[in-house]
């Protein structure tokens, strides 16, 4: 804070010209269905550890083309790989392995 | 940027300006941050252009700092208004000049929205009544005092000393434009050039020699937000967006500022200070600071006034390179003393170009 | 019977000398290689276990059974059987017999490895044929010529093999065919060898006209010698060859039987246990018809068979693919006639991809059951603490309840439970709902996909959730829950059901009476419920009772893949989707009005691609309750 | 033999031309620009699959043979004589009509009016049409080579009561997500970036179009409305927006930005149509129809008829449908008429 009392604040803005594609390129490579996804929720709305932490498929596949990676990961690393979200998935997107594939690539 | 399409924008927010007959009334702020920016207005308008502007000592605040603050509501700012406008009406005048932004904005949404509600309109009628004993009037015109300027811009630029030009190598003066966010965000129709690419202080840069510079954040809120920049936690946020605004600009390397806001030169001119405190950036040349102005002073300055008269003293960012860039004489001795050659003190901490 | 050769000794043997002893070493390192892989724990059970009269028995039984004759085989095809058992024993018997004569004639050469192979040679008949004589050569007449009629159908199957029963069959390698060809050209060549000495050494049935025959144009002896140098060359490449060809299986096959019934388990997929059933592995082929994936052909390289050939070739890039298509439905582990776990070798190769992902299960902690709503059903001395399996919770008093645990999937498909729950109070069965509001998943998703580690923290947690309810019995919905509970979980003294089969018990106990009035249809058993529990009995008993039960084309243990399995990691939506046609398909060959199956995955998958209704066996039945109680 | 005037040139007045001189009228064909087609004659590709426009419009133009038309000719007045219609062309010919089709179709927003996304303003900012127009001619200063970065703008004018049209013009959604994969196969280095509202990917194909643009295309979709456009030192765009799905505010800097213009009732169509008290709806300017449900084509005024885009924004197809539908509505009015 310094002598002034406040600082300048971090910027909360998603700025896609600094975002680095090479991992989801990569993502993209071993499972291409990370491309699918039309942000319906249905995977969260269903999600077996959602009920308890916040666990979101659709969050984090946004966050991650954002270039929120470690936001990725933390919406991620509570899932329990049941399923259910590929059973109700509209987009028929193999949520299983996508999930795998993101902890992967960017753990 | 292409200038044509810019052009058809502004020959579809012409603005009305009547050329002579004004009631004048100060800004709160302005008086205090800027006191010479409104005497120059005056000045010119009255002694070097000669025309009739009015002012009395009746008037007073519009109550926009209060009402954007949620302390009074918007009945009390109407009120206020309207005692204003009886007292333009009472002095006998129809056409309305305000120094401050949010001013303008404020009056020309009470306007608007009297215009839409009149039952409103009649409340406050009879609460002007009741409270001042003064008749109601609406003014004929409502202008801004840059608009008066810009109005007035090759008026002025035919008495000008000074362009705004690079003395040395010949180039116009790179110059951003800041316009106040209340001036035509509102109602981009009662604005010159409107919201999105405003004339208003361009008009006048290019009347004036100088070369308007567009940069990415030219939309952006210097920062002050009222609620903002009043709370002290809240300040880093104010701060961040005038960051964002000279990363912005930074590139074009500008020259100097012009603003036609209360609030936007102060902020422009004292974060720059903090900032480079804070982070050790400056963003003009050398080390210094962009000198930031009011369009009065510019006025000033091109017309040949001593600078120290226009106020330039009071800036946290120091104008001497930029008078220099003009050619425009000053004596550094005379910078610190007041009228009557009373010594004003000295900045204390003299860093982002203060000299 | 007197020896012919002095000294008993021809250079022709060298080459068969060259590739035994090459054979005999590679398999000496290879197997301390093995036990170097298999964890000191394992090896120590391993060694107990050859001293054990019952695994000893086991052991000796199964080898007969499996390595030499083939059962398996013979059970899914005769002629296919056949061709295995008569190559394998006929061969086996060929050295036994070979030993016993050389035992009976030549003493003195014992311990000569060659000596009884190529016994014919440096032996000659001396007077009178005896009738001891007469038996050993109608032996070994008999089962060189079983084994060329093995040899024979193996050849008629490399341009036929739907003869024998396989739509399919293996692409062989450049060193299968190397050893193919010597395998081939072994026993016509022995044949012909022992053929034209069987003037001198004397022979059966099979090589005495032979010899007669070819004594007719043959005026001299030149050729005998050529022969058996051709003879023992085949031997010789034969094992050169068999460490890099599929023929590796006939010494490792009897090794991993060993190893199985010592009760060892696959730990590494490429090392240890794993290296012995990868290596036991014939390439015979059968699991490229069992994969349900195959009903696509551009999906044939996916096999089971490939991925143990890739796994010898270390080609980690396949391996990693296929391990990760695989639908783990556990068909070709059924089917195998090795009894390799193919599934197992892929579990555990996912865990080298996978297990190493980092997880963050802390909010199990707050997880907690939340039974049936009214809170009568708890039993009075459970706190709510207790219920929240926080770390005070201790065991709740027994209970005479049975525990519903519905499972994450079973959610999906509400027709489950509530015709389960109705069924429940139909039969008056006190039962208390763990998982009503939503519960923890049973890990063995987690499992599947490799992450053992992750796993555990979910089994930690229900395993005290289920423990904490007090009840004896749990019964459950879902086939993929009940294999891991069964598996993994430790819940000694609670017993774990499906619904199928409590409702088979409902039946028999008479807690509830069904009418036959359910129409016709056929039963599809959930992979994870049939060859993953062993259950196939109960349901069928059930739905005999319900109406008229018509059959599938592939039933019971061999039942397809619904195509839904949690299995696969990279199977794709299309994909699977012609899974689920050929499965369906192979359901309805005679028409059933309905599809029944026993597992949510299984009924939501086939909902979404059938023409007929599908629909769970606790509806079926729960439709035809007539009376109660 | 009956007169009947069908006023504008682009598909469905050419449709309908055609169909009524299959049915034995003496049609008079009216357009007020130098070739036949409308905004058909001005597109690359149609969506979903991709079709040439130029081969529908040979087959449009071909269909009309034998049908009377004028180009470069506006109606100078019309005016109701009895239960015909008075038509004088600009050409100086006139006509007694039995019956008025009015196909006259569809104005693009005209993007300029949305500032902020400056359009003639920054130098590579550009239109739908623009870009069609570059698919064909591939000749527009504006577009730069081998650009980074693309946006497409939905909405431009549409759901936008600012611009004065709150409704949803149909086809841009569509539009939009074809000319992204295509501008893709141009530059397939490039990133596309489509801000919507919502995606209307309503019709037959529309939804595979979508998947393709996400699956194959790689085309990023952003929930949210471009506020503002601005010009950077380099002639780039920095493009600001909030991405709604996370609600966090947006910036991308890019080389090329596409508006999706919206329609608009066609200003020279409302202005004859005004003269016979044919006049658009207050909420949307479109022409007013008889019904909103079964009688699209008519008028409120018997003998007034419409076909395409001059009732609300339709695909090509629905326009050619109507058209066809138009014919038959005249046909059964006039033989109606005869009866009396």
């Amino acid at each position: 804070m310094g002598k002034f009392g406040f600082a300048l604040s971090p910027s909360s803005r998603i700025n896609l010209d600094t975002l680095d594609n090479v991992k989801f390129a990569h993502l993209i490579e071993i499972e291409p269905d990370v491309l699918k996804c039309m942000a319906c929720g249905s995977c969260t709305a269903s999600c077996t550890a959602g009920k308890f932490v916040k666990t979101s498929m659709r969050s984090a596949i946004l966050a991650l083309q954002n270039g929120r990676n470690e936001e990725a990961i933390s919406l991620l690393k509570s899932c329990l790989l049941c399923g259910k979200c590929t059973m109700v998935c509209p987009r028929a997107i193999n949520t299983r392995h996508l999930i795998i594939s993101i902890l992967k690539v960017y753990q | 940027m292409i200038y044509q399409g810019k052009q058809k924008i502004w020959s579809d927010y012409q603005k009305e300006i009547p050329d002579d007959h004004y009631f004048y009334v100060r800004s709160c702020i302005r008086q205090n941050l800027f006191p010479a920016s409104e005497k120059t207005f005056l000045d010119i308008t009255r002694n070097k252009l000669g025309k009739d502007f009015f002012e009395t000592e009746h008037h007073t605040t519009c109550g926009g700092i209060a009402y954007h603050c949620d302390t009074i509501p918007q009945e009390t700012s109407m009120t206020i208004i309207a005692r204003q406008f009886a007292l333009m009406h009472k002095y006998g005048y129809e056409n309305y000049v305000c120094s401050c932004i949010t001013s303008f904005g404020l009056y020309t949404e009470t306007l608007e929205t009297w215009h839409e509600f009149p039952e409103l309109e009649a409340k406050i009628k009879d609460n002007l009544w009741k409270t001042c004993k003064l008749e109601f009037a609406k003014p004929k015109y409502l202008a801004h005092a840059s608009d008066i300027i810009y109005k007035y811009r090759n008026l002025i630029a035919a008495q000008a000393k000074y362009k705004l030009i690079n003395k040395k190598t010949g180039q116009p003066l790179r110059v951003v434009e800041h316009i106040g966010c209340h001036y035509g965000k509102m109602f981009p129709s009662k604005s010159v050039g409107g919201a999105e690419y405003p004339y208003v202080l361009a008009g006048m840069i290019e009347a004036w020699g100088g070369e308007v510079i567009d940069y990415p954040e030219r939309r952006h809120c210097c920062g002050y937000g009222f609620r903002q920049y009043h709370i002290r936690s809240n300040r880093g946020y104010s701060l961040s967006n005038t960051h964002k605004k000279f990363e912005s600009m930074e590139p074009y390397k500008p020259d100097m500022i012009i603003t036609n806001c209360p609030g936007c030169p102060y902020f422009l001119d004292r974060w720059q200070y903090v900032i480079s405190e804070m982070e050790g950036k400056t963003y003009g040349e050398n080390g210094h600071g962009i000198p930031v102005f009011t369009y009065e002073e510019v006025a000033g300055l091109v017309m040949g006034y001593n600078p120290w008269d226009l106020g330039l003293q009071m800036h946290q960012v120091g104008v001497e390179p930029l008078l220099e860039k003009i050619g425009i004489p000053y004596d550094p001795k005379e910078k610190y003393k007041g009228p009557g050659g009373k010594d004003i003190g000295r900045p204390e901490l003299p860093t982002c170009g203060c000299l | 019977m007197r020896e012919r050769i002095a000294g008993g000794y021809d250079n022709f043997v060298l080459p068969f000398m060259i590739g035994m002893t090459f054979i005999f070493i590679y398999l000496f390192i290879a197997l301390i290689r093995l036990f170097a892989h298999i964890p000191p724990k394992d090896r120590i059970k391993f060694f107990k276990s050859l001293v054990n009269p019952k695994i000893l028995y086991m052991n000796c039984r199964d080898i007969l059974m499996d390595c030499l004759l083939h059962v398996k085989i013979f059970k899914r095809n005769l002629l296919l059987g056949y061709m295995h058992a008569s190559i394998a024993f006929g061969w086996f018997m060929l050295i036994v017999v070979g030993h016993i004569e050389m035992w009976l004639y030549v003493p003195q050469r014992n311990g000569l490895l060659y000596y009884p192979v190529f016994f014919r040679y440096f032996v000659k008949q001396e007077g009178d044929l005896t009738l001891k004589g007469a038996f050993f050569f109608f032996l070994m007449d008999f089962f060189l010529l079983m084994v060329l009629s093995g040899v024979g159908l193996a050849m008629y199957k490399r341009f036929r093999s739907t003869a024998m029963g396989m739509r399919r069959t293996t692409k062989p390698c450049f060193a299968d065919r190397v050893a193919l060809a010597c395998l081939w050209s072994i026993f016509p060549l022995r044949l012909l060898a022992e053929s034209f000495t069987a003037g001198i050494a004397g022979g059966s049935f099979l090589t005495k006209p032979m010899y007669w025959l070819f004594a007719n144009f043959l005026s001299d002896d030149t050729h005998i010698l050529p022969t058996w140098w051709a003879y023992s060359t085949a031997l010789g490449l034969f094992f050169l060859a068999l460490p890099f060809s599929r023929y590796m299986h006939i010494p490792t096959e009897a090794f991993l039987i060993l190893l199985r019934n010592a009760g060892l388990k696959v730990t590494k997929p490429r090392k240890g246990f794993a290296e012995a059933e990868i290596y036991s592995c014939s390439s015979c082929g059968i699991c490229i018809d069992a994969c349900p994936m195959n009903i696509q052909k551009k999906n044939l390289p996916f096999s089971s068979v490939y991925f143990i050939r890739f796994l010898r070739r270390h080609n980690t890039r396949k391996i990693n693919q296929i391990s990760d298509k695989c639908l783990m439905c556990g068909k070709c582990v059924a089917l195998c006639p090795v009894g390799i776990e193919s599934c197992g070798i892929k579990r555990a190769q996912r865990g080298t991809l996978y297990n190493s992902i980092k997880h963050d299960y802390s909010y199990l902690a707050a997880a907690h059951h939340t039974p049936a709503g009214a809170p009568e059903i708890l039993p009075d001395n459970i706190t709510p603490a207790a219920m929240m399996g926080t770390a005070t919770a201790v065991a709740a008093p027994a209970t005479e309840k049975v525990l519903y645990f519905a499972g994450c999937m079973t959610h999906l498909t509400t027709s489950i439970i509530k015709n389960l729950t109705e069924i429940f109070e139909s039969s008056g069965t006190e039962y208390v709902f763990a998982d009503k509001d939503g519960g923890v998943c049973c890990g063995r998703p987690l499992i599947l996909a490799g992450r053992e580690d992750a796993a555990k923290e979910v089994i930690a947690k229900n395993t005290e959730l289920i423990r904490s309810s007090g009840c004896k019995k749990v019964v459950l919905s879902c086939p993929i829950c009940l294999k891991v509970l069964r598996e993994e979980y430790n819940l000694k003294g609670i017993e774990l059901v499906h619904h199928t089969q409590f409702i088979n018990t409902l039946l028999s106990q008479g807690k509830i009476k069904v009418a036959k009035g359910a129409g016709s249809m056929v039963y599809h058993n959930p992979c994870e419920l049939g060859r993953g529990c062993g259950i196939y009995r109960e349901p069928l008993n059930v739905l005999e009772q319900l109406g008229e039960l018509k059959r599938a084309a592939k039933e019971g243990k061999e039942s397809i893949c619904c195509g839904g399995s949690l299995g696969s990691l990279t199977l794709s939506y299309e994909d699977r989707g012609k899974i689920t046609q050929g499965s369906l398909a192979a359901l309805t060959v005679n028409n059933p009005e309905r599809i029944v199956t026993a597992c949510p995955l299984c009924l939501k998958t086939f909902s979404d691609k059938s023409d007929r209704p599908v629909v769970d066996i606790a509806q079926i039945v729960n439709e035809n309750i007539c009376s109660v109680r | 033999m009956k007169n009947i005037v069908v006023i504008g040139g682009g598909p469905s007045g050419m449709e309908a031309s055609a169909q009524l001189h299959k049915m034995g009228y003496n049609v008079i064909l009216v357009e007020k620009s130098p070739a036949l087609g409308g905004h058909l004659a001005k597109w690359d590709r149609l969506f979903p699959q991709g079709v040439h426009a130029g081969n529908i419009l040979e087959g449009m133009i071909s269909n009309i043979n034998g049908v009377k038309y004028f180009l470069n000719a506006n109606v100078q007045s019309i005016n109701a004589l009895g239960k015909s219609y008075n038509v004088i062309l600009d050409n100086g010919i006139t006509v007694l009509a039995d019956a008025v089709l009015f196909a006259t179709g569809f104005d693009l927003f005209k993007a300029e009016k949305k500032e902020e996304y400056g359009y003639g303003i920054y130098e590579h900012v550009i239109t739908n049409a623009d870009l069609e127009n570059w698919f064909r001619t591939k000749n527009d200063q504006r577009i730069v080579e081998n650009p980074k970065r693309i946006g497409f703008v939905h909405c431009v004018g549409s759901r936008d009561e600012k611009a004065g049209n709150r409704y949803c013009s149909k086809v841009c959604c569509a539009t939009a997500v074809k000319q992204a994969c295509e501008i893709k196969q141009e530059f397939p280095g490039a990133e596309v970036f489509c801000f919507y509202m919502d995606l209307r990917m309503f019709g037959r194909g529309y939804e595979d179009l979508y998947l393709s643009a996400q699956k194959e295309y790689g085309v990023r979709f952003i929930r949210g409305r471009v506020s503002e456009v601005a010009e950077n030192i380099n002639k780039e765009l920095v493009v600001k927006a909030e991405d709604t799905l996370s609600g966090k505010p947006l910036k991308v800097t890019i080389d090329l930005l596409v508006l999706m213009s919206g329609m608009q009732n066609c200003s020279a169509g409302v202005k004859v149509a005004g003269q016979i008290g044919v006049a658009g709806m207050e909420n949307d300017g479109f022409f007013e129809t008889k019904d909103s449900i079964y009688s699209l084509q008519q008028a409120l005024k018997p003998g007034v008829f419409f076909a395409g885009a001059c009732t609300g924004p339709k695909t090509l197809p629905d326009s050619l449908h109507e058209a066809r539908a138009a014919a038959l509505a005249i046909h059964t009015y006039l033989q109606a008429r005869d009866h009396q």
